[in-house]
């Protein structure tokens, strides 16, 4: 099994949601984090002292899936994030020794 | 001594005036917190400029020029402090002279000073009801353009023919036809809600309000406590709007008069809010909050055509009315697709016009007053003709010239950084 | 001439009535704003539901039957603006005949309209004390439903037996057994916590706030700047309670009995709140803004029941003392596993107690009136029985037939969900 | 029959006192939610806990001995009930007496407490604007001790000398001298940002605000909505602050006197604004609300001096005027590295200088009163130099003895958890 | 070593600490997620307009720890997080290459 | 490649951020978490009523490297994210198997 990393632009989150679905992909966990990368920040404004945020909100999907069908699952969220702007994101993926669900004790491949 | 008698009877009436104008000031907190509170945190630092500055706007061009069109009287108000006469003594024996022509029943006096300053914050209420419309999606600065138009031009147009009786464009005069709006249902709400509609009409909904598939999103609120609070402080500065439209509290006939606008005013909008949130129970299934604070607001628009001659009962079954139109009409301007994130337009415009449209129940025309169900129409058309057409007018320049809507990035990012630069809750979100 | 210093006096008695039971009005908000802010985020939509819908629910309800029940004068407030007489001319009359017969200088004429306004507030405020005690847990419409009871019926009769003279069930006249509460320690207050407590017995505490072994667990409210905020808003609308409860402006006499109220509410207030504020650093090392404002309200609650006769020292020293009480309270009530998120039973109860019991301090039964202690013992057990057997008899109904206490999974999700279908802060914390 | 219109003079006045003192307490509230909301969210719940306790002890520390210092009549207010009468009866003739003398037309003859009820809510203005300046680091303790000195002795001993007219330590008299200052640019707002001022040259900037390359890092504000709240609430309040100083309502002249400066503070307040937001667009080109909240309440400030000779056009001149003073000057004290999270000494200090030295201009010095410059200028600087001297002193001796400032780690911490142990936004913010 | 990454339903968070220290696991890394999955969310409603809200809120746990004792930290974990409702949640585990604590720049197993 | 995991204490951010784009490394991605360990919390207390908040807030950074660079990366986070106190935080570090740039597509390396 491997998971998948990836990080996105906020509001590609339900595009790419649905991308994944279709592909059979049930479950996903997701969080919100900053961003540091290419992309540029904004600056801000405060009784006339300037300052720059330069982090930027992205949202962080943790994928884990099966080895099968990792390609077709990277090729399908490439497209879904894509804008082409910069700030688009990442794609990372690593090994994932083992899988348990909770509620039935179900190993690995069944788990997910 | 009987001096002395006109002299309290003047004073009286004009504190009674000073302080039902200060809580018609204090509306424009209401305003502001209710928008605040419905709008999303990424707007919020901007609705707030907005309404704080319109406020402002407000006060500062009925002074220079709206009074004076609306009442006469000189632009900046010169001489509202001695009223011609040479000086402070000469002042009083002139004021003296008045109240006993007047006599001690008739028509009050009382300071210009007071009257201007019990005027002027009815303006700032019409152009608050504008702000909330748009809200979201309309430049700050076009907003503000407006605003100079409205408050030092629409408006003191229309109420010179309204509240001062002045011919249409000497045409027709509404009092004779038979028009009356006491506080201002129409003069002041219906007004504010139909330049709101001339301006969502040209700027259009928020990105993501409406799906393709013709579904209506929700956009919900970033901070509801804000809204009710905004809510409470309408419902008590509306005490001054219309108690103080009774524009004479010191004769028992007055004040009588008064504590039954206090009365009908508060019971009209306790009937809205609990019939708003029924109403939206049965259809929802759920008790909507921002329902029934709408609910709440419709009922004292609705009563303010008349506040004073309703019994109780009727003044509640007037605000249970309003509280279910309230309701439908939001409703059916979604269906439309005029997005209005506060609900302004069918809270002073749809139910304003009803607010009109029941004067003659209970207070129908009559050799001394009152009003006909044709006196109102007319007059409800007449305020949306004019208003809604100049508005239309001066909207339509501001997109040509300068623009009215930010751009879908900004839209996207929230109009608090590409407007003002901060945020409102810097800490609470996610920037 | 006469006529007209009558006529002025009666058009400022009634204006002073109207502005009081404006700020009586405000105290809605308050209580809105202080449990909005006391209780946690997921639960905040509903508690503000419940404040809006309780004001008009006591408003409509006294308006239908409560204000005849209390006073007479017919359900619907039937005749209240002619009062009997066959016009308003004929009114007049009728009034100054009123006027000439009371004497300048004696009880108050006016309005009936301001004075059912001034009287309806007083309704909502009790039930206000309600829906702090019995939040996030209760259900919305149980709760809206034992509302119209309590300010249709349960409060109507007692405020019968009290400020209107009348015999307990043909018993006794409290009156007579030198009972006296001049603004509501206990006719409002008390009253208001008694029917909480009622609840509070029969729906438990909130899931999580008594730990197995007896521990408390901290609750913290979700917005103490909007608790903070209803105090303030609580603060300033009592210089109307107890103000307007002097019945009378316009004479010196009168007129010094209400600037006293004023200074020695205020006293009571800042007393209660420093009291408490360096009671609870001693107790907790900490500065507990949370109990400096119920010090505050605990203060204000006190000198309720006779702010017009103790000296300002008096004043002082009886706001410190319910500053104490109030943190004592609020620990012991704890202790005993009765969970009030918010302290009303404490602010409300505890401390109205003993508010009725100093009267006879400051205010001894003499021939023309004044309180005795055993009278106010008899006086506050007559209440207390009332309003806590009604309304324990209600909600047990209500229990049975249709639940008082959410669910559990309702409970953790939070009232906002089930109940209203809304969050308060969408964006600010995690679903 | 005339001594019932001296009757009627006495409630009126006495109750324009009153409801001006009540929107004046309504103040406390505003600074609290102004200062709530422009700090961050971890110093909420302490700057909250502040501005409760700071009200609180000016109300009790005023009664127990400054009203005493300021105007006479004993300490604990003792006897201000019936005034050395002895008994009501007594004290009704006395008053009329007094009436009589002072005529119709005369001073405002009116109740005592009413008076201390109008006077009490000054001082805790004139403290509530320390609060703000020293936030964020300060300790909580420390500051409480500063405001029983601040209210208690250096406030009434400045206030003597000028509202009292009492020599300056018996050497001149600031009245004979051409000083006049309505209601209290100078002796209110200038002296509480004199305090303020030494408090924060004591206690240094907070950690991080200013860079070591001398840059000025922006520290935003939590809670905007709050801000702007709490900025129309103190608006509002201002009515009753200068209209109230009119020190009479009952008869022509007074009555059209406050009606005018009711006009004049609003427009000078809405000038304010729209200059200060127009300006600080122009500087930074971005619509900065927290400014145009300054810019308000600079015209406030600067027409507080005096609002009652100034024409509408006048007032709204130096509200414009004041607007763009608060925008230089917030930035100049940042420039210097003096830090005033709320910008409290440039919005009080700076331009309440500005007003006092603008008077001589629209009420020039002559046989019956108003002001010369160097009236003004002496005054200004009677009153800087004596709070700033006193209060630098105690600020001095805080610090040596129980400290002034918070630790690093607890400011780092946030002084919530140290000073109240308790957060302002539990839930929306990762403590 | 061993990352063991833990998503459960919050209200568990204090009972799944509890049994993993007692088992001497000293330190962990909690963050706020939000999931999709099996369990469906709940809709609201606002003005009329209903809407889903359909991510859940989650709680994930990050815990390194030695190769020997994690077999027993997924019994325990599963244990104390069981509530046999779906939506209980799932346990990965990854392969840890090094840990630092940066205090004392100890390495690996004594880092932990 | 290698993804290195890192727990800090949130006012160092600035600090790490700066040293490790001195070093070359371009994207972080930064969230906010709470932390259990050695470090205790603070109490508080409520209307009388203390409780223990004994997380405490960490911020976790990910970046994902090239492996010549992990050993420097993991000296200078060291150095810039030191106090010498408890709860300074760790460093840990796993095998990144694939990572991909959304916007261009480009693997590995050229992703990073
Ligand atoms: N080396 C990295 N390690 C971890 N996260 C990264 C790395 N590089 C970029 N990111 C994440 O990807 C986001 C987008 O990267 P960025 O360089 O801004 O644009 P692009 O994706 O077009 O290259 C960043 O905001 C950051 O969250
Ligand atoms: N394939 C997956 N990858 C990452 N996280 C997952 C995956 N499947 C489920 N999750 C997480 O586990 C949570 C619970 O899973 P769910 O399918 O809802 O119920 P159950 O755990 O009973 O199978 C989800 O909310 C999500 O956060
Ligand atoms: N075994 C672990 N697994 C995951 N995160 C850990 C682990 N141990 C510590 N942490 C994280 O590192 C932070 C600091 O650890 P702590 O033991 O408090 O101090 P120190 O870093 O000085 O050892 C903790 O707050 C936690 O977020």
């Amino acid at each position: 099994m491997k998971l998948i990393n990836v990080i996105i632009k906020p509001f590609k989150l339900d595009d790419v949601r649905e991308a994944i679905s279709e592909i059979g992909v049930e479950g996903i966990t997701v969080s919100e984090v900053k961003g540091f990368g290419r992309q540029k920040g904004h600056t801000e404004l405060y009784r006339g002292a300037e300052y720059q945020v330069d982090f930027l909100p992205k949202v962080k999907l943790e994928i884990a899936v099966n080895d099968e069908i990792v390609e077709r699952l990277v090729e399908t969220i490439t497209k879904a994030a894509y804008t082409g702007k910069i700030g688009d994101g990442k794609i990372f993926v690593y090994n994932l020794e083992q899988a348990v669900r909770i509620r039935t004790g179900e190993q690995d491949s069944e788990a997910l | 001594m009987e001096q002395n008698i006109f002299q309290l009877q003047y004073a009286l009436d004009t504190f009674y005036f000073l302080i039902c104008g200060a809580l018609v000031m204090w509306m424009a907190a209401g305003f502001s917190m209710l928008e605040a509170g419905l709008v999303r945190a990424k707007n919020t630092t901007e609705i707030l400029t907005k309404n704080v500055a319109l406020y402002a706007i407000a006060c500062i061009m009925y002074l220079v020029v709206g009074y004076d069109i609306m009442y006469g009287g000189g632009i900046f108000l010169d001489g509202i402090a001695l009223d011609g006469a040479s000086d402070a003594e000469a002042l009083v024996g002139a004021v003296l002279a008045e109240s006993a022509e007047a006599g001690f029943d008739g028509d009050a006096v009382y300071s210009n000073a007071s009257d201007f300053f019990f005027q002027v914050v009815f303006v700032a209420t019409a152009m608050s009801i504008v702000s909330g419309a748009v809200a979201e999606r309309m430049r700050l600065w076009s907003f503000l353009a407006f605003a100079v138009v409205l408050t030092g031009f629409i408006y003191p147009m229309e109420g010179s023919w309204t509240w001062n009786g002045e011919a249409v464009f000497g045409l027709y005069t509404l009092g004779d036809l038979g028009f009356s709006d006491f506080a201002g249902s129409g003069i002041v709400h219906l007004a504010g809600a139909s330049a709101a509609l001339a301006g969502v009409l040209l700027l259009g909904a928020r990105k993501g309000k409406y799906g393709v598939d013709g579904r209506v999103n929700a956009i919900p609120g970033a901070n509801l406590p804000m809204a009710t609070l905004g809510t409470f402080i309408l419902w008590m500065g509306w005490f001054g709007f219309n108690g103080g439209s009774v524009l004479k509290l010191a004769d028992i006939n007055s004040a009588n008069s008064v504590a039954m606008v206090f009365l009908n005013t508060n019971a009209a909008a306790a009937a809205g809010a609990i019939s708003a949130l029924v109403f939206a129970k049965i259809l929802f299934k759920k008790a909507d909050l921002t329902m029934t604070l709408n609910g709440a607001l419709a009922g004292l628009v609705a009563i303010t055509a008349e506040p004073s001659t309703p019994t109780p009962l009727q003044a509640t079954v007037f605000g249970a009315i309003a509280g279910v139109i309230v309701v439908l009409s939001i409703l059916a301007f979604d269906k439309v697709k005029i997005d209005d994130p506060v609900g302004a337009i069918s809270v002073h415009g749809v139910v304003g016009l009803f607010g009109l449209m029941i004067v003659p129940i209970t207070n129908p025309l009559t050799a001394d007053g009152g009003a006909s169900f044709s006196g109102q129409l007319i007059g409800a058309a007449t305020i949306f003709v004019w208003v809604f057409g100049t508005s239309f007018a001066v909207w339509y320049v501001l997109k040509k010239v300068i623009g009215i809507r930010v751009t879908e990035e900004e839209e996207y990012e929230g109009v608090d950084i590409s407007d003002c630069g901060m945020e409102a809750y810097p800490e609470f979100t996610r920037g």
